[in-house]
Formats: structure tokens, C-alpha cells, sequence
């Protein structure tokens, strides 16, 4: 069974913000009032962090997308009391909203803080709730929700894949994120598969992972800017 | 509750999927469940279907493929066929479902009930509203002025102004006023190469893009395709170097994924351009064969028309020394000796330059410089230079033959034509508009007809527009939602959104392929939407003749397979079909190559619905040659001397040759531009706007997924900022976020300030977009617009607006 | 073997506050009330609305309702832990304080186990947790240890009362029936009194771990995570410490609170006060050493996410707070506990104020911080408290009060039996120390 | 309310049902601890989520419940028959 991963190489990035999009549409994940937003409960999947350095002109601003790196040994699953957050059965960390009680312990415990909790119910105008995402359930006020590398899409690409008769190919499955990059800064696939792109570009020497060091084992990778040489 | 098992749902969508993924045996089945499904219940769980199209959001057009389910929109993606977009969007691009179902779309079309400007409406029939339109116009054609219809148009897609252009030909007016961006880069090629329609920059093939203020990934140019472009330069295979500079005041998007980065005063573009031709000349890294062969007014030996009788050349060397352009710019030398070198050690360098250097005071001086600085590259007319712009072989109608009436319109000046008179090149002068309507001057218009254009809110002196229209007895509207314009007409045509509307479109920013996308409709019109070409061709056919016969019988729609008709005869290009074929089309091309393609015209049509677009392959024209016009010479002139001509004509008095590159306010000192520095006293900071790729230029800030993600990078969401330098905040006591006053000669805002080093201390930046008062109801309040504090000052050489002025900031204590 | 018989006429001060109401205790009552009635209504509010009601944002997801948790659960160590210590170690003083130590306990410990659903999203669905609970969770360790405190906190308090019940059963005025049934039929025969001395001195026994774990586990919710501020060894014994520090000076208040509303001052003496403040010094020094450990070794290692949470509180945002803290915690107990010329009753009541506060801060400092600091550079805003929070938190305070005079109302608050067995005990004591002195009966006759 | 006849035979009844009951309530209580540790445990199997964490946890939980209510019964117990007489 694949090991799905993502490879981000920040040299090609361009901080367009075309993900941020992509995920929140394919995701139904809820728009928030001006007024909420101003008090940090802005809804992202997948949010690009920016760090800016030094001064005028040299400032050096640093922006990387951020989503859940779907650790292999997840700090955010131990602590949920009543197994709504789980390394499911494709090694992808999953939610299940209709039994989380909304203790959000898994954000405390998540060290990527990708995690966003519902701090009240989605208000979707008749209009906009008609071109929803079928494939994605919405979720109710109360409820903690994140990134799932576009899980239901994976579950359409193995029907298809059995209606076809064929075994699960890589290329039948990608994120929202990954297909609309306009830089190809997003690679995905399969991180067990020897050829496979991503693994390919994990082995490069620029490549790293977020916060490696906790032992989290997760499978976003990130390859370093490569800096000029002049 | 409906019977079908998940499962057996599963499988519909599964069969749908492989349906659309590979057209194969599944499909009968698909059709079988989904028989045997309707039977059963009414409630039928997903069938899934994509129609690949055009996002129309802004001018670029990518590919995208719309998914419905049941017939009903609900996902919208890059088409990965499309070998411009390549399966890319920006952000803008996901916007496009939620503007299609907008709350406040207009429904019907409307009549104002009491004063303009009131908001109040009647609902009407289509009948009534074009035919009130036809009638007044046919009133203006039996009074035998023509010209007094007016339309005032965006212009970003080729077959619409084409049939707008035949329309107003054959009723007889003039004023066909296209807005689309600064006219000055369009006018200096014109002088520089004697035509009309300027080249385009073969980004993809060069390997040291030097961009002047060209946002790349954000607003200017193909935002898509040059990121697409981006990628593959920047492919992890790829060797690690000097791919892309930048050069502005501001830190912007583009500028913190530029290799090199070059921080210049605003307005000084030009100096610094020509200064690197300066260094490139003492370094003798000129392109000498080129410059020889190709271009004339350079060496002082031959015919110099320059300065004190002087070429190029000279000129450059004695007044754009390393020193004084550092000293102009504020760049530092090895800055500038960095960027010249890694320009001159480049194979196929090309330098941009952005709306934004083209739009200050001295647009035409910045757009000539670097003209001046390509031809000193080679970088004209070959591969990852400029190329000629593509013209698809689409079938048109031959012109109309203008009868008599018409023909006296048509000799009318155009309405908005400056006095005095812009440089000859110019055709377009959309911002003299308002002023020429105020004082009557060449004349008034009687109707006016504004579409995909929103002046009151996205130009400078709204006030001044909303006055204009107040003096034309008729105003007209097309848009999908009653913006601040609409709001001043006495009619409102109700516009389809371009998920429900055909259209062919050549790539309207010019790309440096020949390249055809296909939008089509992915759902029928709602409410009683129709598309503009629709609307145009039954008012044509109202107005009677000769008018009706300038259109077809038919719909727009009917029409187009006739159009593309000429792509299938043309003979050239294949139907795209994958990512990345443009090298592969390259390659087949320049070995008269050709994919084997459909028989018939039909079956060609029908494909490219299928695929979403035709790929004429890399350009015809890719010699110095093909590029010139009729010019005098056959050169490419350094000193244009019909640009001197009209120049000295327009001001009144023989210019100085060196204006052509210094501008009306000659040379830039060290304070920067006399013109742009007038206020320097009480408003010390020059006020920089920028365009976002979330919101445009509030072209989508009415969607809730664009206003959530207007300031996405800066942690801002429906709201807009003012970017301000960490000591100008220190020294005015602002600290991040506070609510400051940002204070203009013509107005002032109230603005949440965000301090980062990405301005220079003498300068602040503001996005435009915001700031909407009637533009649905989820704009509507939010954040501000920065162009409230422009006056509207026009380029007399040019005609387009001035976007600059002098601020002040006061902070806001609460 | 005890020879005393407990009798209800001899200390009729115990039972004033059951029989007699003042209309002071009335309004009191009524207030306490109003707020609590307020703070539900909020909370039913807020499950309406959803959680956006409350201060708390993307990262700060955790607010005032973990804080009170913590804070609250600390508190509950006053009684139960106190008083079975003194039984354990015979310290004849614990008398009239024990049985105020063991109702602190029962009742916050009820209102501190609420706050965790206070907390919660969908409150509706906490079942889950009996469904599909996963004692991996240090949360479920939290349920499962909390609700066993309380009930052997609670049996803890109950067996010392049954005398006392009994007393108030013979007196026979209002609710005979109510305190019949409680007594479980005690006459005080020597075998039910070697019964129940035996119990108690088995809860006793059994309380003290299970309070020790119970406070642990509190503090496993976050040591148990990764981030940094909260990952850490000493966390245990650190918030076991904090929970009796704040438990002392809650008993304190508590206790200095009814002596002037009931006028025990003849049962609660300074010496008492004296004695018990002794230890509130002790843990005091205990608390610093431990907050100097944790932080010192955050500091010295220096791991960049480590070091900036611990900037951001000693330097940055939380400064003020944090040195507040410090001042409250250590130098306000220090000066007036320290000498002995503070040590009086107001110096006592000021320091246990200071203390409460300071320790109310520390939870706040280790909860809130940590969660404005996440490791990534995460934009990240200041956790303010909306109207909703602070009330609820008014609310719990109200409750506690209103509990503890409606079991004022009802049962004394201090141990009648044990402080007469005390002045029995010492009678019996006295003779035979006197005895010790005194030569034989037989010594004095000289053989002929 | 009215004053009960203490003397009654229902009266002493009536208290002595109640008595037990509180007893009985506490046995409930830890039947009641015990079948939500079985259920979780079981969860934990099925799902192959931390079994021996859950087992350990579980075990000295009920222990301590066991404990508490076995002292409360050996009062209640002890109590009961360590009466001089009937109650008056």
C-alpha cells in the first residue's frame, strides 16, 4: 500500500497563494465574518506562513505553505480521548467529525498548529452552499477539522481504479493543492515507491522535513531555496 | 429516502470517473446505472461530467475545467491540456463558481426609477430595454451624428471588440473606447518599430528575465503562464543561478523570488535602464552584430539624431554615468555593475517592464528606455527576446462599407481625444473621457454604452466620471452586478458570467505562441442573463439597417464554429491535447511537421470543445525583420523621429531629443521627478499602489473566497492595509495595525497601517480593489480605495492617467 | 478505648449556624445565586452559539476554563491531603480544622471536574467518552482520577460526620428524618466506634496517593505534549506542589471567612492559624525552588522554541503577569509568614489573598503562553477573556461559596466529636503524665 | 414539612430501605466504573489502539473504586450491627 507524501520545493514557490484557494474551495471549509477574522478565527487547511528578516531593501521574506504533514507517528492522535483523530488505514491522519467533543487537545498537542477548530457553525448563503464540494461533508460548530490530503479524492481514485480493474496508480490521486500549483512547486506520491518523484526529490540534499527533530516522522518534505550564486 | 446503496453510488461516480478519464467500456454501464437510477428514484446520487473552458476573471483566460455533478457546478480546476495554464491557476481562478452564483447578480434587466445614482430600480423585459436603446440610436443615426454613441469597453477579448469595432463602423461612430492598461508601451514600440501592434516578451525561452516592476506572479503579463515558466526554470535538474531580477521600489511578491533584486526610487526605471546600457557599452558587452545590422540613431556616426546631434551612445555615456544613475536611483554601484554584468554574461536576457512604471509621470520615457535597453541586448526578434505578438487565423467578416451617414461619424474626432492632441501613436485615451464629457469639448455623447468596466471605482476623479455621465442623456450598463457605475445608468443589462457564455479567445496580453482557448458554457444562463456579444448583435439587429447587416443571423454562439473555421483551414497547429507540447509543437513546427487532425471543419470543432484549445505552435515571426513595420529605415530607431515630430507638435515647441528618454519632466535628479515630488513639503511619502492577485484590480473582490484571502501573505483577511518602512511608522508614531490617515492633495483614508521593510522610508503601498460601495453585498464597506486619493491627472503624451501622488500619514489615535 | 460520650449541649457554638439564620445569611445566599443563575445562562448561550462566544482563537485554544480546571483541582488538595496528613502524623491542633479542609475538597473538586465541559465544543457529546473512550488520553486519565478522588474524598468526609449526624439526629429538630437516615443507625457503642475509627484510619490512608495522582495527572495533560513550556519531567510534582500551596491558602480564607461570620474564634485560635501557616511558608519555598528548576533548566539549554516562551514570560507579553506572580507566590508569604510579627490573623488573610492570586496566575502562565508560542512562525495574537469566561468563572466562585454555606446550614463545620475526644484525650493524658511524677502508693511505706 | 412519627414501624422502615439503597447506590456506581473500563478496553482491542496503556490504567482505576466501596460497606455493615439496641 502507497505511502502518500508531499515534496514543497520552496525554490519554485512563488507564495501565489493559489493552494490556499484551491483547499478551501475543494474542502468546503467555512468563510468567516470580517469581524471574526479579526479576532484570529480564520479557517486554512493549508495557510502560508511568512517570515520577513533584515531591512529595507534587503528584506528577506521567507513564505512556506503549511499543512498537516500527516506524521507517521502523530503527537495530536495519542492525546484525543475518544479516538476522533487517528492514523487511519492509509497512513493518513484523519478526523472524525461527528464524534469529536470539541476538547480541541489534539491542536494543544499539534506542533504544526494545523489544526482549526470550528468556533461556530458555518453560515452558507443558499447560493454559495449549492456549489459546495459534494464529496466533502461540512462540519458543524465545535468541531475540530484539518488538512487531509484531499482523502476523498483517494477514495474516488480506488473506485475508479476498481471499476477499471487495475491496480491504484499514482498518478490517479493528487490534492487540490498539488494539481493547481502554477509553479509545480508541489510534488506527490508515493514516498515507499524507489522511482517515484517524491522519493526522488526527498533524497535531494536540500530536502527537510518540519520540526524533524520531535520524532514526528512526518511526510511533508521541504527542499531549501536554492540561493544564487553571483 | 432513495434506494441506491452507497455503493452502487460509488460506482456511478466511479463510472463517471472513468467515463471523462478514459472514455472506455465503462461508459454504456455509467449510462445503464444511471437509466436504471432514474428510474428508480428521483433523487440520483452524483453523475459526474467536466467541460473544460476559460476562466475569465482576468484578462490572461487559463484553462479550466469545470466539474459538475447532476448538472450542477460544484468544482472548478486548471485543465492540464491547455499548454498555456497547464492545469495552473492563481487564486483568483477558484473564484469563479462563487462569482457565478452571487447573491446580488442582476436578475432581469432593469430601468432607474427616480434620480440617478437613487439605486432604484424597475424590472423590465429585454424587449423593452434594447429597444428603448435601438430607438434613441436610431434617432442619433437620422440626426446624422452618429458619433454621439459612445462604448466604453475592456476590450480583453478579441472577437468581442472585433464585432464592437465592425458594429460601430457600420452605425457610424468613432468612440469605441477600449480601457486596457497604460497606452505608452504600446505607442514607444510604435516609434521604435513602426507597429502598430507591439511584440511580446518569449519569457519561456529566455534564460535572465530582468523585470522592471513587472509583477510576474502576481497581476501583470500571464500570471500563470509566466509561474509555469518560473517552474520549469527552476526545476530541482535544473542548475542553480541568476534566472530573474527585479527592479522597483517595492518589495514585492515578485521581488522576493527574484535572484537579484534592485531597489530604485519610484519613477527612476528609465534612468537605471539606461544606465545599464551604460555599463554595458563600457563593458562592451553591446550585441554589436545586432545593434549594426538592426537598429539605427546609436553609433554617433551615422545621420545622429540625438541630443547635440549625438548617437545613442554618447548620449548615455555622458549623462547616465554609473555614478549619477546610482545617484538618480539610489541603487547602489555594485548593485547596478551586478545586474549589468549578469545582464551582459546571459545568452537570451530579455527585460519586462509592469503596468505600474509605465502608469507614472513619465511612462512613455521608462516604456523607451527599455525598448532602448532590448535593442542593445539583441534582444528583438529571436528566441527568449521579443517576438511578434500572435494573431490566430480566425475567420471574420470582411469590414463594412460605411454609407454616407456613417462615413461622416465615423470623420468626427474621437470624444475622448485630448487638446492638445496625444502623441500620434496613441489611439486610446479612456482617462480624458470624463473631462472631455464636463466641457463639451470635441463634443457630448448622446448614449453611452460601458461594459466589463468600472470607472467610478477603478479610475482616478470618480467624482469627475459620475459628473460625465450626469451630461449624457442615455447611459447604458452590462455587467452581472449593479457596480458604481451601473448604479449612475438609466438602464442595467443583466451580463452572463463567462461559466455560462462562448467565446474564443486569443490570448488577449499577446503570448508568444499562436494559442486559441475555447470557453464554453458549463450551465445555461441564470435568471435572464444573456452575453454581451448576444446583447451587441440584438441591438445591431434593432437598430435596422445597414446596422443589422454588420451582424449575423444567428447567436454568438451559432457564429463561433465559423470563426474557428480559420484555425482548421489555416492548416497550422494541432488541437492541444497534453502539458508542455509547446516544445514538441516547436519542434514539429520548424520541421513543417504536422499531427495528424480531424477531416472536416465540424469534427475539428467539435474536438476542440473537447480538448479546450488550439496550439498554432511558437510564432511565425521570429526574425528582426517580421518584427519591423513599414519602417522608414528598416531599423529600429534609437531616436524615433516621428516620436520628436508629434512630441514637439503636442507641447507646441521643438523638444529637446533627450526627452524622448527623460520625459516631459526631464532628468531625474537626486530628489527623484520634479513632476511626482511637486507636494515633497507637506506630503513627503509617494503613494505606490499595487494590484494583488486575489483581488485584481476589484475586478473579483466580490467573491467571499477573494475578500477572505485579500491579504493573505500579511495575515490580513477583508480588509485593506498601507504599507509602511519601520522608520517612517517610528517617526509617525504608527505601530502595526493601528487604523492611520493616509492623506492626499485630493483626499484621505483611514487604513489599517502593516509595517514591513518592503517599502523604502519614502514611500508607502497600498493594494487597490477594496474599498467597494455597490458591488454585492460582501464588498460592499470593505477596506478602501487608495485611488480616492489620486487626482485625475492625465499624461498629455500618452492620454492614459497618472497613477502617483505625493501622501502624508497621521496616526489615528482611539 | 474512648470513655467519652459526644454530647450536643456542651458546645452549643457549633450549632449556631445550623440553627439560627440571619437575614445576613439570606441576602449573601441570594446574591451568590444571582451570579450562578447569570453564569448558566451564559454557558447556555454559549452552547448555543458555539465556542466563538468565548476569547479563545487559532492557536490559543485553550482559555480560562482550562485555567479555572487546573486552578480549581489545586485547590481541592487543601482539604482532604491536609487533614489526613495531620491525622496521620497526630498533630492534636488538626481538630477544628480538618473537617472545613475535607468539605473545601468535596465541593471544588466538583465544580474544578465541571470546567473540563465547560471546554468543551460539543458538550452534548461528551458520552463519547464513556463510547469510545481511549485511556491513552491523559484526559481519561484525568476523568478516571478525578472522579475517584472525589468519591474517596467524599467517603473521607462522610465517615468523620457520622458522630456528629448522629448528635444532630438526638437534637430532633428540623429533618429528623434527613440526619436519621445519614447516621446509618450510629449510637456510638465502642464497637461501631472501633469501626469507624478503623475506616477512617484506612481512607486516610488510601486519600493521600490518590490525591498525589490526581494533581499529577493534571499536569501530565501537558507535559504529556511536545511543545515547548510544557514538555517536562517536572511538571508532576510541580503542579502537586502548586495544588497544596493555593489548598492551604484556600483553607485559610475559607476558615478566617466563618470564624468572624460564625464567631468560632473561641475554636479556630491564632495558634491554629500560627501552626497551619507554618506549612503555607514551607510549600512557599517548596513552589519557588520548583518554578527555579523548571525554569533555569528551559533557559540554560536554550532550544530556540524552548527559549521563546520562556522570553515571552519573563521578559515579554506576560512580564508583568509573571513577576506578579512571583511576588504573590514567594515574596508576600515570605514577609508576612516569615515574621513573626506578621503572623497574625489579617497578615495570614492578606498572604493567602496574595497566594490564590499568585497561583491563579501561575496556571494562567503555564497554559496560555505556550499556546501564543507555537513552533512554527504561526501569526499568533494576545488570549483576552470575553464577558462569557470571566463570568462563568464568577459563577464557580458564587457556586463554591453557596455550597459551603448550604453545608454550614445543615452540618457543623467543625468536628464537634473530635474536639470534645480532644478534651477528653488530654484529661485522661494530663492524669497520667501527673501520675508519672508522683512515687508509687506503696513507695511511701517503709518496711519495719 | 410535617413532622414524621418517629415511632412508626413504617418510619424505621422506610429509613432502614433508604439506608441500604445508599449502600447498594455505591456497588452500582463501581458496577458502573467497571462496565465503561470493559467497554473502553474492548474498544481499544478492536480498533488495536493501545491495549496494555488501556488494561494498566483500567485495572488500578476499578481498584481504587473497589477499595472505596468495600470500606463504605464494612462501616455500613459494621454499623449495623454494632447497635447497643433498637434506635428510639
Amino acid at each position: 500500500m502507497p505511502r502518500w507524501g508531499m515534496v514543497i520545493d520552496l525554490d519554485r514557490c512563488t507564495g501565489c497563494g493559489a493552494c490556499v484557494a484551491a483547499c478551501k474551495v475543494e474542502n468546503n471549509v467555512q468563510f468567516v465574518s470580517a469581524a471574526e477574522s479579526e479576532r484570529g478565527r480564520r479557517m486554512h487547511w493549508l495557510r502560508l506562513l511568512v517570515e520577513s528578516t533584515g531591512t529595507y531593501p534587503e528584506a528577506e521574506i521567507r513564505i512556506v505553505p503549511n499543512l498537516c504533514v500527516m506524521c507517521d507517528n502523530p503527537p495530536c492522535t495519542k492525546v484525543c480521548p475518544v479516538h476522533a483523530t487517528y492514523l487511519g488505514e492509509d497512513r493518513l491522519v484523519a478526523q472524525i467529525y461527528p464524534r469529536c467533543i470539541g476538547c480541541r487537545y489534539c491542536m494543544a498537542a499539534c506542533p504544526y498548529s494545523v489544526k482549526v477548530f470550528n468556533w461556530s457553525d458555518p453560515r452558507w448563503s443558499a447560493e454559495t452552499r449549492s456549489i459546495l464540494n459534494p464529496d466533502v461533508s461540512l462540519r458543524p460548530k465545535g468541531v475540530v477539522e484539518k488538512c487531509t490530503f484531499c482523502h476523498h479524492r483517494l477514495q474516488a481514485a480506488k473506485e475508479v481504479a476498481r471499476a477499471d480493474q487495475r491496480p491504484l496508480r499514482e498518478a490517479d490521486y493528487q490534492p487540490a493543492c498539488v494539481q493547481i500549483c502554477p509553479a509545480d512547486a508541489m510534488t506527490f506520491g508515493d514516498l515507499d515507491d524507489e522511482f517515484s518523484p517524491v522519493s526522488q526529490l526527498r533524497r535531494s540534499a536540500r530536502a527537510m522535513r518540519p520540526q524533524e527533530h520531535l520524532g514526528t516522522e512526518p511526510k511533508v518534505y521541504y527542499l531549501q531555496r536554492r540561493d544564487a550564486h553571483v | 429516502m432513495n434506494t441506491i446503496s452507497r455503493r452502487h453510488f460509488i460506482e456511478v461516480l466511479a463510472g463517471a470517473g472513468v467515463a471523462v478519464a478514459s472514455g472506455g467500456w465503462a461508459t454504456d454501464r455509467l449510462l445503464a446505472m444511471v437509466e436504471e437510477g432514474t428510474l428508480r428514484s428521483p433523487r440520483l446520487p452524483g453523475v459526474q461530467r467536466w467541460v473544460p473552458s476559460l476562466c475569465r476573471l482576468c484578462p490572461a483566460g487559463c484553462g479550466i475545467r469545470v466539474r459538475l455533478v447532476d448538472g450542477l457546478p460544484v468544482g472548478l480546476e486548471g485543465n492540464r491540456s491547455d499548454p498555456v495554464s497547464a492545469g495552473g491557476l492563481c487564486p483568483a481562478g477558484l473564484a469563479g463558481l462563487q462569482e457565478l452564483v452571487h447573491p446580488d447578480r442582476v436578475r432581469t434587466p432593469l430601468r432607474r426609477d427616480g434620480p440617478r445614482g437613487s439605486g432604484k430600480w424597475s424590472v423590465i423585459s429585454w424587449d423593452e430595454g434594447l429597444e428603448e436603446v435601438a430607438i434613441s440610436l436610431r434617432i442619433l443615426r437620422s440626426q446624422g451624428r452618429p458619433e454621439a454613441f459612445g462604448v466604453l469597453e475592456r476590450g480583453d477579448s478579441e472577437l468581442t471588440r472585433r464585432w464592437l469595432q465592425r458594429v460601430m463602423r457600420a452605425f457610424g461612430s468613432p468612440n469605441l473606447i477600449t480601457a486596457s492598461g497604460p497606452s505608452s508601451w504600446r505607442a514607444a514600440w510604435a516609434y521604435a518599430a513602426d507597429r502598430s501592434l507591439p511584440p511580446v516578451a518569449d519569457l519561456a525561452n529566455s534564460d535572465f528575465i530582468l523585470s522592471f516592476g513587472h509583477e510576474l506572479f502576481e497581476t501583470d503579463g500571464h500570471p500563470v503562464w509566466q509561474s509555469k515558466s518560473w517552474g520549469r526554470m527552476r526545476a530541482p535538474t535544473a542548475p542553480p543561478g541568476v534566472s530573474v531580477a527585479y527592479v522597483g521600489p517595492r518589495v514585492s511578491p515578485s521581488a522576493i523570488r527574484a535572484d537579484l533584486r534592485v531597489a530604485v526610487r519610484p519613477g527612476t526605471e528609465a534612468a537605471l535602464a539606461l544606465g545599464l546600457v551604460g555599463i554595458l557599452i563600457m563593458e562592451d558587452r553591446v550585441d554589436r552584430t545586432f545593434v549594426d545590422r538592426w537598429t539605427t540613431g546609436f553609433y554617433s556616426r551615422e545621420e545622429p539624431r540625438g541630443p547635440d546631434r549625438q548617437g545613442f551612445e554618447s548620449f548615455v555615456r555622458r549623462r547616465y554615468s554609473p555614478e549619477d544613475v546610482s545617484r538618480i536611483t539610489g541603487a547602489s554601484l555594485d548593485e547596478i555593475f551586478r545586474l549589468a554584468r549578469v545582464l551582459g554574461s546571459s545568452q537570451r536576457p530579455v527585460a519586462i517592464v509592469g503596468r505600474a512604471p509605465l502608469s507614472g509621470e513619465d511612462g512613455m520615457a521608462t516604456a523607451m528606455a527599455i525598448i532602448a535597453l532590448n535593442l542593445t541586448l539583441g534582444a528583438v526578434g529571436r528566441p527568449g527576446g521579443y517576438v511578434a505578438a500572435s494573431t490566430p487565423p480566425l475567420d471574420f467578416p470582411e469590414p463594412v462599407v460605411p454609407d454616407a451617414i456613417a462615413r461622416r461619424g465615423l470623420s468626427a474626432l474621437r470624444v475622448d481625444r485630448p487638446d492638445p492632441p496625444p502623441l500620434s501613436a496613441v489611439g486610446q485615451c479612456p482617462a480624458r473621457l470624463a473631462a472631455n464629457l464636463l466641457s463639451g469639448k470635441p463634443y457630448r455623447l448622446e448614449v453611452l454604452l460601458i461594459h466589463g468596466v468600472n470607472p467610478v471605482h477603478a479610475w482616478p476623479g470618480a467624482k469627475a466620471f459620475e459628473d460625465a455621465l450626469a451630461t449624457v442623456p442615455l447611459v447604458v450598463a452590462v455587467g452581472p452586478v449593479v457596480d458604481e457605475t451601473a448604479r449612475w445608468a438609466d438602464l442595467v443589462f443583466p451580463e452572463a458570467s463567462f461559466l455560462e457564455t462562448w467565446q474564443l479567445l486569443p490570448p488577449a496580453l499577446g503570448l508568444p505562441f499562436e494559442y486559441v482557448g475555447v470557453q464554453q458554457p458549463a450551465v445555461e444562463p441564470l435568471y435572464e442573463s444573456r452575453s454581451f456579444e448576444d446583447m451587441w448583435f440584438a441591438l445591431a439587429r434593432r437598430v435596422g439597417e445597414p446596422v443589422a447587416g454588420a451582424v449575423p443571423s444567428g447567436t454568438f454562439a451559432e457564429w463561433l464554429p465559423s470563426a474557428a473555421a480559420g484555425l482548421f483551414h489555416s492548416g497550422r497547429g494541432t488541437i492541444a491535447s497534453g502539458v508542455n507540447e509547446l516544445r514538441v509543437a516547436d519542434f514539429m513546427q520548424t520541421r513543417g511537421w504536422r499531427a495528424p487532425g480531424p477531416k472536416t471543419s465540424e469534427a475539428f470543432w467539435e474536438a476542440l470543445r473537447g480538448a479546450g484549445s488550439w496550439l498554432g505552435g511558437p510564432p511565425a515571426e521570429r526574425s528582426p525583420a517580421q518584427l519591423l513595420g513599414a519602417s522608414e529605415r528598416g531599423r529600429f530607431e534609437f531616436w524615433p523621429p516621428r516620436f520628436e515630430r508629434d512630441a514637439s507638435k503636442q507641447s507646441g515647441s521643438s523638444i529637446p531629443a533627450a526627452a524622448l528618454y527623460e520625459g516631459r519632466s526631464g532628468r531625474a535628479d537626486g530628489n527623484g521627478r520634479a513632476g511626482a515630488f511637486a507636494h515633497a513639503g507637506d506630503y513627503p511619502l509617494r503613494l505606490l499602489l499595487f494590484d494583488t492577485n486575489t483581488l485584481w484590480e476589484g475586478r473579483t473582490a466580490l467573491t467571499p473566497l477573494m475578500l477572505e484571502l485579500s491579504g493573505f501573505r500579511e495575515d490580513i483577511a477583508w480588509d485593506s492595509w498601507v504599507e509602511i518602512h519601520p522608520e517612517t511608522a517610528h517617526r509617525n508614531r504608527i505601530s502595526d495595525g493601528d487604523r492611520v490617515r493616509v492623506e492626499s492633495p485630493a483626499g484621505a483614508l483611514l487604513v489599517r497601517a502593516r509595517i514591513a521593510p518592503i517599502v523604502p522610508p519614502d514611500a508607502v503601498a497600498m493594494p487597490r480593489g477594496l474599498g467597494h460601495k455597490h458591488f454585492g453585498r460582501f464588498a460592499n464597506g470593505v477596506g478602501v480605495n487608495p485611488l480616492a486619493l489620486l487626482p485625475a491627472t492625465v499624461d498629455p503624451w500618452t492620454g492614459s492617467a497618472i497613477l502617483g501622488v505625493q501622501v502624508r500619514l497621521a496616526s489615528v489615535r482611539v | 478505648m474512648r470513655t467519652f460520650e459526644p454530647s450536643a449541649t456542651s458546645d452549643p457554638a457549633l450549632f449556631r449556624s445550623i440553627d439560627h439564620t440571619t437575614t445576613k445569611f439570606y441576602v449573601t445566599v441570594g446574591v451568590l445565586a444571582a451570579i450562578v443563575l447569570f453564569a448558566v445562562f451564559m454557558y447556555v448561550r454559549q452552547v448555543v452559539l458555539g465556542l466563538g462566544v468565548t476569547g479563545m482563537m487559532q492557536p490559543v485554544t485553550w482559555g480560562f476554563y482550562i485555567v479555572n480546571f487546573v486552578f480549581f483541582i489545586g485547590i481541592s488538595h487543601a482539604g482532604t491531603l491536609i487533614s489526613a496528613i495531620l491525622r496521620i502524623t497526630q498533630a492534636e491542633w488538626r481538630r477544628p480544622i480538618t473537617r472545613m479542609a475535607e468539605v473545601i475538597t468535596a465541593i471544588v473538586l466538583a465544580i474544578g471536574g465541571l470546567h473540563p465541559i465547560l471546554d468543551l465544543g460539543r458538550p452534548e457529546r461528551v458520552m463519547n467518552v464513556f463510547l469510545f473512550g481511549r485511556l491513552q488520553s491523559p484526559l481519561l486519565w484525568d476523568v478516571t482520577s478525578i472522579s475517584a478522588y472525589f468519591a474517596a474524598s467524599t467517603v473521607y468526609l462522610y465517615l468523620p460526620l457520622i458522630p456528629d449526624i448522629a448528635l444532630l439526629r438526638d437534637r430532633s429538630r428540623r429533618l429528623r428524618w434527613f440526619y436519621d437516615f445519614l447516621s446509618w443507625g450510629w449510637q456510638g457503642t465502642p464497637r461501631q466506634w472501633k469501626v469507624l475509627s478503623r475506616a477512617i484510619n484506612i481512607m486516610m490512608i488510601v486519600v493521600v496517593p490518590v490525591a498525589v495522582s490526581v494533581h499529577t495527572i493534571i499536569s501530565y495533560i501537558f507535559a504529556m505534549t511536545l511543545q515547548s513550556g510544557w514538555h517536562s519531567t517536572i511538571f508532576g510534582p510541580y503542579f502537586v506542589v502548586g495544588a497544596i500551596f493555593s489548598g492551604i491558602a484556600a483553607l485559610f480564607v475559607t476558615m478566617i471567612a466563618f470564624r468572624s461570620a460564625f464567631r468560632l474564634e473561641a475554636y479556630l485560635k491564632l495558634i491554629h492559624f500560627q501552626q497551619l501557616a507554618k506549612l503555607l511558608l514551607a510549600m512557599s519555598m517548596l513552589w519557588t525552588y520548583f518554578t527555579f528548576c523548571e525554569y533555569l533548566t528551559g533557559f540554560y539549554g536554550g532550544e530556540p522554541e524552548e527559549l521563546k516562551s520562556i522570553l515571552y514570560k519573563v521578559t515579554g507579553q506576560y512580564a508583568p503577569l509573571f513577576w506578579l506572580m512571583v511576588a504573590c507566590n514567594f515574596f508576600i508569604p515570605l514577609v508576612l509568614l516569615g515574621f513573626r510579627r506578621f503572623r497574625t490573623i489579617p497578615g495570614i488573610l492578606i498572604a493567602s489573598i496574595g497566594v490564590l492570586v499568585g497561583m491563579w496566575l501561575e496556571r494562567l502562565i503555564i497554559v496560555v503562553p505556550t499556546l501564543e508560542n507555537p513552533r512554527m512562525p504561526f501569526p499568533s495574537g494576545i488570549y483576552v477573556p470575553s464577558l462569557t469566561e470571566i463570568s462563568l468563572f464568577a459563577g464557580a466562585l458564587a457556586l463554591f461559596a453557596l455550597s459551603f454555606l448550604g453545608f454550614a446550614k445543615l452540618f457543623p463545620i467543625v468536628s464537634v466529636w473530635e474536639i470534645q475526644e480532644g478534651r477528653a484525650l488530654a484529661k485522661v493524658e494530663m492524669e497520667e503524665r501527673i501520675q508519672s511524677y508522683l512515687p508509687d502508693e506503696q513507695a511511701g511505706h517503709v518496711q519495719a | 414539612m410535617s413532622k414524621p412519627d418517629v415511632h412508626g414501624p413504617w418510619y424505621r422502615r422506610g429509613i432502614d430501605l433508604l439506608r441500604l439503597m445508599s449502600i447498594v447506590l455505591m456497588w452500582l456506581f463501581l458496577g458502573g466504573v467497571i462496565t465503561w473500563m470493559v467497554n473502553v478496553v474492548r474498544v481499544s482491542h478492536s480498533l488495536g489502539d493501545a491495549l496494555t496503556v488501556s488494561v494498566g490504567v483500567s485495572v488500578v482505576a476499578v481498584a481504587v473504586y473497589t477499595l472505596v466501596a468495600a470500606v463504605l460497606t464494612y462501616v455500613f455493615f459494621g454499623l449495623q450491627r454494632g447497635r447497643g439496641g433498637p434506635e428510639k
